[in-house]
């Protein structure tokens, strides 16, 4: 019963922030937003028996990526959208159709595949975080380095595109052009780390890319 | 299930208490006060004995203070941040321990708010909340001092929060969970019979930890959001009234959890080598239940060295100067991020030798 | 208990939400944005089935879901940087140079 | 010894490549060394290799693989064969190669390029190397190829004049078209024996004769086919009716190499190929009676014309051509003996006739026309006798080396019964000794009638031109004892060259004939008649030009002639024919070509698709808008697409 609220509740608060994030014209909203969307997803996960992913997902997505963005919006400061003339209406146009035949077949098949579904009940151990730690370093762990480093060299190509080539004029105080050249690098360097640190400060370690 | 629902709201109650009613005007004295001392001069004296009402005098002028809203800022936003910025910082205490699991009329009753199995980790996921009220704030004011505040305030946080984030995940690792109780237990049975604090093994992971609170509360030395001598306030430079006062509190109350974390993860939370709990036994001998006295001498405790490092956090502000904003970031991105994997690496290491 | 199907057809409309806003926007961030939530339906959806299914694998990817997305964002910004400071807009509409 | 065959070839290409990279600025004795140092070397070594080689008692074929060419089941290796044939081909190309290397340093001393000479010299002292000592025809026909490019290369050695170049390219096409045919003949033996070397050939038709004689194309048996084939390429290489238009306008080139390549060695190599094919002659019966018919005709018709030039390199030119009839008559005849002596001699007298005139034209300051020249004897003796000498050698007067190999040459013709070949080769005898002493009488006969400068210039040659001169002369009287008739000896089997010979001339079966089935008395008769005919040739010469009577002697001729005369000196219109008939149809043809099927077809054709192509960009280019958001819609309705298409 409470479960179902939350979930009425959650959801509707995530639908509409989306709408917000991507109806709304001016670029702080919607990134804000965003982190409303984000916080209610991560509720919506802990009820699906995920408070690590939960976790993850406000650490790292609130706390770094959105923080980001909000970042560069304000470093570019970034406006409220030109309202140009209407241009592309047959491209919104195109753009809405697709989406709602996409919804049309995916919400099809879910009603035939799972409508009446019935879960079962949450078993602790899929909740556990040893064994998500232990599958992440055991059968993932390939990917997990691989991962490792495809943030490694996000955070060398995004200091490197972000590297400011003389004269450059940002827009907002240049004392923050360290930080703006440094900012991207952040999170990639550091959920790049743990794949040093070995097996079970693992899932730990992956707190860090909160930062 | 109502009983367990009651537990929690007594919980929360205490804590709200604690950190709005005594935590938050105390810490006004105290840095006054405080700063004075360290200055050489008397301080706030006059209201009630060594000006200990000064505090409320305050509160009472925030509260009649007019509230200015600039006409070109973006209201929605700028009455949204202070909100923001304490939500955060209340809700973070949830996780802090006070005390063992007790039995209060023959049920178990954990003496923490939220015992969840991701605690430190959703501590530190809304920690990280905090930023956007700085931000925000900035941006909403539409001035320049304070967009610039909140643009190097997210640069900074984010900054630290990793550094943090090491420290902790290494404290973590010997615990291997990332439940706050746990860490507490962990350090009870370490090495000796009465346990042993973190801080022992774990010195370079405080002092990183200790760098990095400071950075993340924006206290000195590192205040540079809000490096009056630059930027006259910061992301709070247009900000009067109680909405001030919300960021005067928030900061005070991170401060705060950020004390009690420390605490709990350096040294032993609301244990003091087995003396707490021998000590609620023995008044519980005399009268009233063992819980009440357990929570009661393990939240003291825990006040205790809170309030400890709170003295730190003054001190602290009122002898060190301040960073520069480049100086900052190397320290951070360069000594401190590196410092702190090197320690997470000899940590994980030690772990598996089983010295820890 | 919430039938599975629900967070499934969440997920669908919030990725529909965030295609249409990729889609039609023209300001570089808030299409980035969209992309973000069309991922973080994903995400709902892989945790769905997570629990569904009873496996952990779903939340696995998700965990690697999250880490490309933080290097996406890195870079994908990082460029953001770099296109305002040649055209002083990211008005996507105004960085057409690629064309007859 | 003979093991060092393969450097023989390998010396004068070094030389060559060495002479080419020294470059314009070298010093003069430094090339001269290399140029004249080298063919020594190849001499001096292919001396030794055939002493070595003669002197064993059983002479088998020596073949000697350099290195595998191509790989495969009919493997063609770059390999050398030494075998009586090429061993005479070796010692007269080596010999008077060499000689005439040493005769140009005199002569080309003043002009310029002179180390560009030697370089294209030694080139061809190689190229020749390779064609003679080839063990297969393949390696034959690199050589053959080369020679023609260098005869391009000299005759065109003045290319900053008009004529040489003109000269150069039309004997390189002439060449050309007989090369064509040669290269029909190659692929048709290694379609049929799946090999080209010499050896195998020979032993697989000599083993199966009916093989080669059966049909093969064009109503010919293959043996007849690849025979004419071969033939017409020697009819190119060796200058004979029709390819023959290119050897005289050759003459453009430096006169050392006139009397190298277009007389002694190169033009030859259309004999010696015929010859080392002789199995195949054999069994094509048909085609060997053509060979002499044309060689027969040609010999006729150059020695006609050979009576009016005036150009003394042309009369030379045109006696080449005559002679090199008479050996293809002998060839024709199945007298390849004969053909291989009559090689020989020619070389010899041949060569030391155009040194001869060389040094005259070099004495005169280039003037080559003999109506300018007379009285000559005593500025240069040496000249004189030597040329002298020469004359009578091909004259055909005994004992000297052309009236050995000619004589042979009419005795096969006599001794086959073909007695109008035999009219014919004993007419041209007569004039060649006629022509010859015109010249000798015109040149140093009588008064001198050249200018003044020229009178002071005349001097007598350096001795590195006069040296070869005495050589050669010296060549040209005993060259022709290798080969003496038993007639002539009284029996004695003397006839040296004729058993060295036989086994390369084993005859294939029935058409092995006996070559001396005349009364002796008939013999004898033969061979005075010749010799009869030769000396009243000299005579009526000596009575119409002898002494001052040179030009007016002409002119008697000229009117006896009457219209015949322009005829002759326009070499029967040939060329003007071949212009009309053939050169410029081909150009009318090439130009249709270029204008039709180039200009429209194909370069149409290139421009439509260029077009369509550009066409279709101009329509497609409007998809990519340059916006992203378009792309990205295309790609995400196509996914909606096959999503829909999957899931429903």
């Amino acid at each position: 019963m409470i479960e179902v609220a939350i979930f009425a509740i959650f959801a509707a608060l995530a639908l509409a922030s989306a709408l917000v994030v991507v109806l709304h014209r001016n670029p702080v909203y919607s990134t804000m937003s965003l982190v409303v969307t984000l916080i209610s997803l991560a509720v919506l996960f802990v009820l699906l028996g995920a408070p690590f992913i939960a976790a993850l997902q406000v650490l790292i997505y609130t706390g770094a990526i959105v923080v980001l963005f909000l970042f560069v919006v304000m470093l570019l400061n970034i406006g409220r959208e030109e309202i140009g003339e209407q241009r592309g209406l047959v491209q919104k146009g195109a753009a809405v159709v697709g989406a709602g035949a996409l919804l049309v077949i995916v919400g099809l098949s879910y009603m035939e595949g799972y409508g009446g579904a019935e879960l079962a009940p949450l078993d602790e151990e899929l909740v556990s975080l040893t064994g998500l730690a232990a599958e992440l370093f055991g059968r993932y762990l390939l990917t997990f380095e691989l991962v490792g480093l495809l943030l490694l060299v996000a955070v060398i190509a995004a200091t490197v595109l972000a590297a400011r080539e003389r004269p450059a004029v940002p827009t907002v105080g240049r004392d923050l052009a360290t930080a703006a050249t440094l900012e991207p690098g952040e999170d990639g360097l550091v959920s790049e780390r743990p794949d040093d640190e070995g097996d079970l400060a693992g899932s730990a370690g992956v707190a860090g890319g909160a930062g | 299930m109502l009983f367990d629902l009651g537990a929690t709201a007594v919980k929360l109650g205490i804590f709200l208490g604690i950190l709005l009613g005594a935590i938050a005007p105390v810490m006004v004295w105290v840095e006054r006060r405080g700063s004075a001392l360290i200055q050489d001069r008397p301080g706030p004296n006059r209201l009630g004995p060594w000006g200990l009402l000064q505090p409320a005098a305050d509160a009472l002028k925030f509260f009649f203070k007019e509230d200015v809203t600039p006409s070109l800022a973006d209201r929605p936003l700028y009455l949204a941040a202070p909100v923001l910025a304490v939500l955060p910082a209340l809700t973070t205490f949830v996780f802090i321990p006070f005390g063992p699991t007790v039995e209060v009329a023959g049920r178990a009753v954990p003496l923490v708010v939220s015992d969840a199995s991701a605690g430190v980790l959703l501590f530190l996921a809304i920690a990280s909340l905090g930023v956007y009220s700085l931000v925000i704030a900035g941006y909403a004011s539409n001035n320049k001092y304070s967009l610039i505040g909140g643009l190097r305030a997210s640069a900074q946080l984010i900054s630290y929060e990793l550094a943090m984030t090491l420290a902790v995940v290494a404290v973590l690792i010997p615990v291997g969970s990332f439940r706050l109780t746990e860490v507490v237990a962990y350090q009870r049975e370490l090495w000796t019979p009465f346990g042993m604090w973190n801080v022992v093994p774990q010195l370079v992971g405080f002092f990183i930890f200790m760098v990095a609170a400071f950075a993340e509360t924006n206290r000195l030395p590192f205040d540079l959001p809000e490096a009056e001598s630059e930027l006259i306030a910061g992301f709070h430079t247009e900000y009067s009234a109680m909405r001030f006062a919300a960021f005067f509190m928030s900061e005070y109350i991170a401060m705060t959890t950020l004390s009690a974390l420390a605490a709990t993860l350096f040294f032993g939370g609301w244990s003091f080598f087995g003396l707490v709990e021998g000590a609620a036994r023995t008044v519980a001998g005399w009268f009233g239940p063992f819980w009440l006295w357990m929570g009661l001498f393990g939240l003291g405790t825990l006040l205790l060295k809170t309030v400890c490092f709170l003295g730190l956090f003054v001190w602290v502000r009122w002898t060190f100067p301040r960073f520069r904003y480049d100086q900052l970031m190397r320290l951070g991105w360069k000594v401190l991020l590196p410092l702190a994997l090197a320690n997470v690496i000899v940590v994980a290491a030690a772990t598996l030798a089983g010295w820890l | 208990m919430v039938p599975i199907a629900w967070y499934l057809l969440l997920a669908a409309l919030l990725f529909a939400i965030g295609t249409v806003g990729a889609l039609t926007r023209r300001n570089g961030i808030t299409i980035f944005l969209s992309i973000e939530l069309m991922l973080n339906s994903v995400n709902l959806t892989l945790v769905s089935y997570s629990r569904l299914l009873d496996d952990r694998t779903g939340q696995l990817v998700v965990f690697f879901v999250l880490a490309v997305a933080a290097a996406e964002a890195a870079v994908g910004l990082a460029l953001f940087i770099a296109v305002y400071r040649h055209r002083r807009t990211i008005d996507l509409d105004r960085v057409n140079l690629l064309r007859w | 010894m003979t093991d060092l065959l393969w450097l023989i070839p390998l010396l004068p290409f070094l030389g060559a490549a060495l002479n080419g990279a020294l470059g314009p600025r070298a010093p003069k004795g430094l090339v001269t060394a290399v140029g004249v140092g080298v063919p020594g070397l190849a001499l001096v070594l292919a001396l030794g290799i055939l002493w070595d080689y003669g002197t064993r008692l059983a002479p088998a074929p020596f073949e000697q693989v350099a290195y595998a060419w191509t790989a495969g089941p009919s493997s063609i290796d770059v390999a050398f064969l030494l075998d009586p044939l090429s061993a005479v081909m070796l010692f007269v190309v080596t010999f008077v190669g060499f000689w005439i290397h040493v005769y140009s340093v005199g002569y080309m001393g003043h002009e310029g390029g002179y180390q560009r000479y030697f370089a294209y010299l030694n080139l061809f002292m190689g190229a020749m190397l390779l064609l003679v000592l080839g063990a297969n025809y393949l390696v034959m026909f690199v050589g053959w190829e080369g020679v023609g490019l260098c005869s391009y290369l000299l005759i065109g050695f003045y290319y900053d004049q008009k004529i040489p170049p003109e000269a150069g390219r039309k004997a390189f096409i002439v060449n050309r078209i007989g090369d064509f045919a040669f290269l029909v003949g190659m692929f048709a033996l290694f379609a049929t024996y799946g090999t080209l070397r010499y050896t195998e050939i020979f032993a697989a038709v000599a083993a199966a004769p009916e093989r080669a004689t059966a049909p093969y194309a064009f109503g010919l048996s293959l043996a007849a086919f690849v025979a004419l084939c071969f033939f017409i390429g020697a009819t190119g290489k060796s200058a004979q009716i029709p390819l023959h238009v290119w050897l005289p306008d050759a003459m453009a080139g430096p006169t050392p190499v006139s009397a190298l390549i277009h007389a002694a060695t190169m033009v030859t190599a259309g004999v010696y190929i015929v010859v080392r094919t002789n199995v195949l002659y054999q069994l094509a019966p048909g085609v060997s009676l053509l060979v002499a018919a044309v060689g027969a005709a040609t010999a006729i018709f150059a020695a006609t014309i050979g009576l009016a030039q005036d150009d003394i390199k042309k009369v030379l030119a045109y006696s080449t051509v005559s002679q090199l009839g008479y050996m293809f008559l002998a060839a024709g005849l199945g007298a390849y003996t004969a053909a291989i002596f009559h090689l020989g001699t020619h070389a010899f007298f041949k060569a030391l006739l155009f040194l001869g005139s060389g040094s005259v034209i070099h004495a005169m300051a280039g003037e080559q026309d003999m109506r300018r020249m007379g009285g000559l004897k005593k500025a240069l003796p040496i000249t004189y006798w030597t040329f002298l000498l020469a004359a009578l050698a091909i004259a055909g007067i005994p004992p000297l080396a052309g009236f050995f190999s000619k004589d042979e040459i009419l005795a096969a013709a006599a001794g086959e019964g073909h007695w109008l070949l035999y009219a014919v080769g004993l007419a041209t005898a007569g004039l060649t000794a006629f022509y010859m002493f015109r010249a000798v009488y015109m040149t140093f006969g009588g008064r001198f009638r050249g200018t003044e400068e020229q009178r002071r210039h005349l001097h007598e040659s350096p001795p590195s031109m006069a040296v070869p001169l005495v050589v050669l002369a010296v060549g040209s009287v005993v060259a022709g004892w290798f080969g003496i008739p038993q007639v002539l000896a009284f029996g004695a089997d003397v006839n040296w060259l004729h058993h060295w010979l036989e086994p390369v001339i084993a005859g294939v079966g029935d058409t092995a004939h006996a070559e001396h089935h005349l009364p002796l008395a008939a013999e004898w008769g033969l061979v005075l008649l010749a010799v009869a005919v030769a000396v009243g040739g000299i005579l009526l010469a000596r009575r119409i030009y002898g002494g001052d009577r040179a030009l007016e002697g002409e002119r008697r001729v000229v009117s006896a002639l009457g219209p015949a005369h322009p005829v002759l000196v326009h070499k029967y219109w040939v060329d003007e024919w071949y212009d009309r008939l053939i050169v410029r149809p081909l150009a009318l043809i090439a130009y249709g070509f270029w204008k039709v099927v180039d200009g429209w077809i194909i370069d149409g054709a290139l421009h439509l698709t260029a077009s369509v192509t550009e066409l279709t960009g101009d329509l497609g280019r409007f998809s990519t808008t340059g916006n992203v958001r378009n792309y990205l819609l295309y790609f995400f309705l196509g996914v909606v697409v096959l999503l829909g298409w999957i899931a429903l």
